[in-house]
């Protein structure tokens, strides 16, 4: 969440990155090739079924049995949320939301976690979850309040189990292991999902979930979309070795997963949280992705990423390749892509009118929550305010 | 057999298994709080009785302790979290600041936060760095946070049952150099409100204003100051935020002069709210500047130092002098 | 052509650039501080200039970034660290709090920490949650840290020229709703001192003091008071800590009342410091009491709010009719 | 750093230390019995020279020519530090030293650690190395000043490259490796070395300083001396994994030693600071050792943990090890001992001696150092506080 000034567009990023010492570190592998990627859909949209490895086909049987129904969900529940998030984007740009932070490219890795969930489990995001909200029912429209200005978090955490946005990047894993904690003390066998970010995983919080997740055994998945950026900065700024590695050291395990492969998200996750409910522990999934546009509305990466890179990473479509799946294989046919096409648009109109229906906030709303229980001052400032205001209305009405 | 004789560390034990017994959701969390007891022994025997799933040896993370109890509190636990001395707290202080205190509001009330945060603070018990500071003001200034401080067992006693029962997180300061000071508790009284001051002593010749560990020295101050012939009101404020103004105001528009006393630093200390609050709301009452006794300007110094570097009766009775000399 | 129409930013960009320049153990540190240049640009075009090994792009982790900062400086370095949000300043305060403001005195004075926390800082640009704050209050009350805020540009401009030269800690708050304004910086000009306050403009009915971005509404306030035919003198503080109480009180000697302006909630905010001095020093002076113009004990709200919750022209204006009112 | 009350000595650690959840949790090993302790010199004091594994025989070389000199060195330091130790305790016992944090025990790893650093090289202790501090010469009484109550750090870091003690778990992480960055930007090669214990693992400034430290391949080496407490939490509370396995998630190299064979201790640390050196970045040392005594003078352990536990670690007591194999060796003789026990009983009364003549501060030490540039309001309050110890001194002298 940055504001940028509109300063010119000039410098771009150099092709390596040196270490400050110039001594040696480790270059960065050029995405998805890396050989511990797990992908059960390949750009191309095929499903890799005989799995190279054991561990693979471990995966795959998580989603062996998938209909063509849950297939064509997918897909849906994909295209409507890039459709969502293209609206927000332009509602920015007609001034109707103050910020916006577009999850372009990363359809998949929300959407296949998203889907993993069972409605019992807890979901912390970040603020650019907008593709789990949509798993979980929030309505679309209840994320703009705070983009627009109106709120600072829109919706009931528990209406949906999903927790509100957290901006301050890594705090949420926290919350997450606790209530996780919680649920273990319960003795339910429901489980909590923490996102984050390839940034946020050099934040000490994150670091501090993975011990108390791991001494308390805590039923948590913490699902990082490493999107390679961090507003300017690459993953190498963060780690010089794979992000889901991390959670060796603290003892518990860590996969890449193809984060543009939503089969591949669906399956890890679902994986994930089944070793969750069943008392083992934590898991982190680094789901290896690309943010395809800017960090938010008020970001300019051509001052530091380029335009090369955006483009390998279009060949990843997530959803074009499930397109694909779905067409070479007769899953879906054309009226089911028109249909689609047609609630895309009514989705649009629908935020659009909505957002525009948002009204400003009663300006008491200021005094309003701060405590529960209330507070003295509160309430004093809030009396001093009310006989502000209406010295105003007097003048006005006289 | 409901009152009984307490040292201040018994008494928040005893309100700690009190509340562990009546509400299955009360959790504690906190450094060495299990087997050993706390370092101060105010957890001593909880985990014992209770088991190691309601009292909590955490590891050695601040920020982890305050994030996770949140997450339990979102889960409907009440965790109450120690952080092990004063100087302790800062790396849970973005926790505290950006999200225990904001959550609530954020949700437009959705979410509860009923998390208290007890931390044994201020000086005078000869330790080494870091174990002896008063950073209550540096909560105040964060809304959505409530802060109090006992100064006696009873106040311990019965503030800690409500810093429980409250919805809203709470910073408990346990005025760790009074942990061994006894006085009657009363078990099944019905305590007033958290938040409210109280009048420990009447006067009218000037109001001293205290809270935690510093009530103890005014009422010593007030002691003295009677010998000389002058009539000082004392009050426990009890509470830092909210602060009960009101009942500040209305014991200096008896006095006409207020002096506070913490031992917190004074440059942007309670004392400066107080007296720049009463100030407007007396003024023409006022015939002193309210005085603030505090801390120095400095960090926290060796133990050696303390002594002078504390408020001390000499310098509360110097600032009444200088008060009433006005 | 050494004075020059900047706008704060790029003043403080070029003040930066100058130190690079002259001294090589200047080194600039945060996030997106390279290629980006900050996300408001402040250090645009320094890494091109000066290489990754001056200007540092960091992980995201601002105790880590002034942990590393204060290593650096124990090795000799001079690092200028960005926090890119007031908001996000919180994960470093123990290291600020802890470490950076108390090494000096732990050392007996044998280490220097010339370490400065840039934080671009206040509303009023619209932005969402934990980007429009004013925390100064919470470094203030801790001893060893210097807290400065300019106003214009070329306070911007020279305030980081000796802030960078400073031995000590300095916390410097960017108004950022400001780094768009421009004014006339002579880079050649030899600057006043760093601490000292500055007339902005006299008057004799009574005194508005602010800092960083509210100088520009008090003296909006003062010229519309002046239509009024009320003269109001604007003192420009500059320096939270230390804080120039010596020109507030010579000017409230001569006005007799005061109004502190500042965005930071009023509840333990610079307002009551200076409200509890001032009085203090000038309790035969004063016509009114104090009065302060600041944020409610509130979170700060959310962007389409921010309007009410901030002071603004009126609630400046209503402050200073009460004040004259007594 | 603790004070305790003197509340009775009840309750004992109990055997196993469940999950909270109760679901499986690691259990923790014999200490001594893992198969990754780096080990060159055993309990008995018989060197281990033909490693079982080519990694120790790695590690081996570092001390391969070891003189019998640097030997009788190595046992020298462990005993006076020792000594030094018993008689701060002692100190505190008699009222001298408002706390001591003892190091019984740890005299091997710090010891050799210690010794296995250049002049050059910058080290960054907790509260606890009392034994590093002895290898960089810094004076002992000098550490005894911040337990007694007269400052908060007695000696110049600059004088000895050895930094004050710092309280606040795992802070000193980040300066090591903001200083070991700038080292490398210097182009020197000299090394950074940063102590922590078993329980600062968990703080995310540790965390952080291994992120900072891996990215920038930073010249720093973590030294985790794990005593298998943190007061009265065991290092289970922290971690379910052994500590050394924590680099690897960071991509730098973690190794257990044997915390309480000296010469492990130095050929390990050797190695790593030789890594250091040559452009190779960090690496985390667990030194597997044991807190012989309680966590400070304040702290009574038989409220926690079992007489047995330390009763098993006698048996691997650093100091018998490494004196059977002198003396099984030939490479010292009754004199040497002997001379060493005078030098000790000397050291024991130069230490007493100069403790009980340290005078208390200046009162005006309080308004000191503050800044180093002065501060308006120091001053104020300095000129406030001399007038008003002025006005006793006139009463006194009336
Ligand atoms: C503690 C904190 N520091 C800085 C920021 C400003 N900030 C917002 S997003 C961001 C980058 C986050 O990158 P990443 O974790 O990779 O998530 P992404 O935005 O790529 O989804 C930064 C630095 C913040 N929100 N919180
Ligand atoms: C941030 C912080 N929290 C709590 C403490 C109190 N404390 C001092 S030492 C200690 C235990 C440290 O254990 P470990 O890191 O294993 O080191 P050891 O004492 O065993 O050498 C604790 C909790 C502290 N000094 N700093
Ligand atoms: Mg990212
Ligand atoms: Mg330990």
């Amino acid at each position: 969440m940055t504001v940028e000034s509109t300063a010119a567009r000039t410098s771009r990023r150099s092709a390596s990155t040196k270490s400050t010492a110039g001594k040696r570190t480790t270059a960065k592998k050029p995405p998805g090739t890396e050989p511990e990627l797990v992908q059960l859909l390949t750009p191309e949209g095929k499903r890799v079924k005989n799995a190279r490895n054991s561990k693979n086909a471990e995966y795959e049987s998580y989603v062996a049995d998938i209909t063509p129904d849950e297939l064509r969900g997918l897909y849906r529940d994909m295209v409507l949320t890039r459709r969502f998030d293209a609206e927000a984007t332009s509602l920015q740009r007609q001034g109707e939301l103050g910020l916006w932070a577009s999850l372009l490219g990363q359809e998949a890795a929300q959407i296949g976690s998203g889907r993993a969930l069972r409605d019992d489990d807890y979901v912390f995001p970040t603020y650019r979850e907008h593709g789990v909200a949509w798993c979980r029912g929030v309505d679309p429209t209840n994320l703009l309040g705070m983009f627009r200005g109106v709120n600072n978090g829109g919706w009931d955490p528990n209406g949906n189990n999903f927790h509100l946005y957290t901006i301050v990047i890594g705090s949420q894993a926290l919350h997450a292991t606790g209530y996780a904690m919680g649920v273990a003390k319960d003795g339910a066998d429901s489980a909590v999902i923490a996102y984050f970010g390839d940034g946020a995983s050099s934040q000490g919080d994150v670091a501090e979930s993975f011990t108390f997740s791991a001494v308390y055994n805590a039923p948590v998945v913490f699902f990082c979309q490493n999107n390679q950026w961090a507003i300017s900065e690459p993953t190498e700024k963060q780690t010089r070795v794979p992000l889901y590695q991390r959670a060796q050291g603290y003892g518990f395990p860590g996969v890449r997963v193809d984060g543009n492969d939503v089969l591949a998200c669906l399956a890890v996750t679902k994986w994930a949280l089944e070793r969750a409910r069943g008392g083992e522990g934590p898991t982190l999934v680094e789901a290896y992705t690309y943010r395809m546009g800017a960090h938010t509305t008020s970001d300019d990466p051509t001052k530091y990423r380029a335009d090369e890179e955006r483009e390998a990473w279009e060949a990843k479509d997530p959803i074009l390749r499930l397109r694909r799946y779905l067409e070479d294989s007769n899953h879906a046919d054309e009226s089911f892509f028109a249909e689609l096409e047609a609630e895309s648009e009514a989705l649009g109109r629908r935020v659009r009118e909505a957002v525009r229906a948002m009204p400003d906030p009663d300006h008491f709303a200021i005094f309003e929550n701060v405590y529960a229980d209330g507070h003295a001052l509160v309430d004093e400032e809030r009396a001093q305010f009310a006989a502000y205001q209406a010295s105003f209305a007097d003048v006005e009405g006289a | 057999m409901a009152a009984e004789k307490m040292a201040v560390a018994k008494a928040i034990n005893e309100s700690l298994r009190r509340a562990l017994d009546s509400d299955p959701k009360v959790l504690i969390m906190g450094e060495d709080v299990g087997k050993l007891g706390g370092v101060f022994r105010v957890t001593d025997g909880l985990q014992k009785d209770f088991g190691e799933s309601r009292v909590i040896d955490t590891p050695l993370a601040e920020s982890g302790i305050v994030g996770t109890a949140i997450g339990l509190a979102l889960r409907g636990y009440r965790p109450v979290v120690e952080i092990q001395f004063d100087g302790f707290v800062f790396p849970a202080y973005d926790q505290i600041v950006t999200q225990l205190a904001k959550m609530h509001a954020r949700s437009l009330g959705k979410v509860k936060l009923p998390v208290v945060v007890r931390i044994p603070y201020g000086g005078g018990i000869g330790a080494v760095e870091h174990h002896s500071e008063s950073p209550e003001a540096l909560f105040a200034h964060v809304a959505g946070l409530k802060i109090v401080s006992p100064s006696n067992a009873s106040d311990a006693y019965w503030m800690m049952q409500q810093a429980i029962q409250s919805d809203d997180p709470v910073i408990f300061f346990e005025p760790k150099r009074r942990y061994w000071d006894k006085a009657e508790v009363n078990t099944e009284a019905i305590p007033g409100p958290l938040h409210k001051a109280r009048v420990v002593r009447e006067g009218t010749d000037l109001t001293l204003a205290a809270y935690g560990p510093m009530v103890k020295l005014c009422q010593e101050a007030a002691d003295a100051a009677a010998e000389e012939g002058k009539s000082l009101e004392v009050l426990d404020l009890r509470s830092v935020s909210p602060l009960d103004f009101d009942s500040v105001q209305a014991s200096v528009e008896k006095t006409r002069r207020l002096v506070v006393v913490h031992e917190a630093p004074v440059f942007f200390g309670s004392g400066a709210e107080i007296a720049a609050r009463i100030t407007e709301r007396c003024f023409y009452h006022l015939e002193a500047p309210v005085l603030r006794v505090g801390g120095y300007h400095a960090p926290y110094p060796p133990a050696r130092l303390e002594e002078e570097y504390l408020p001390g009766l000499d310098r509360v009775l110097d600032a009444v002098d200088r008060a009433l000399a006005y």
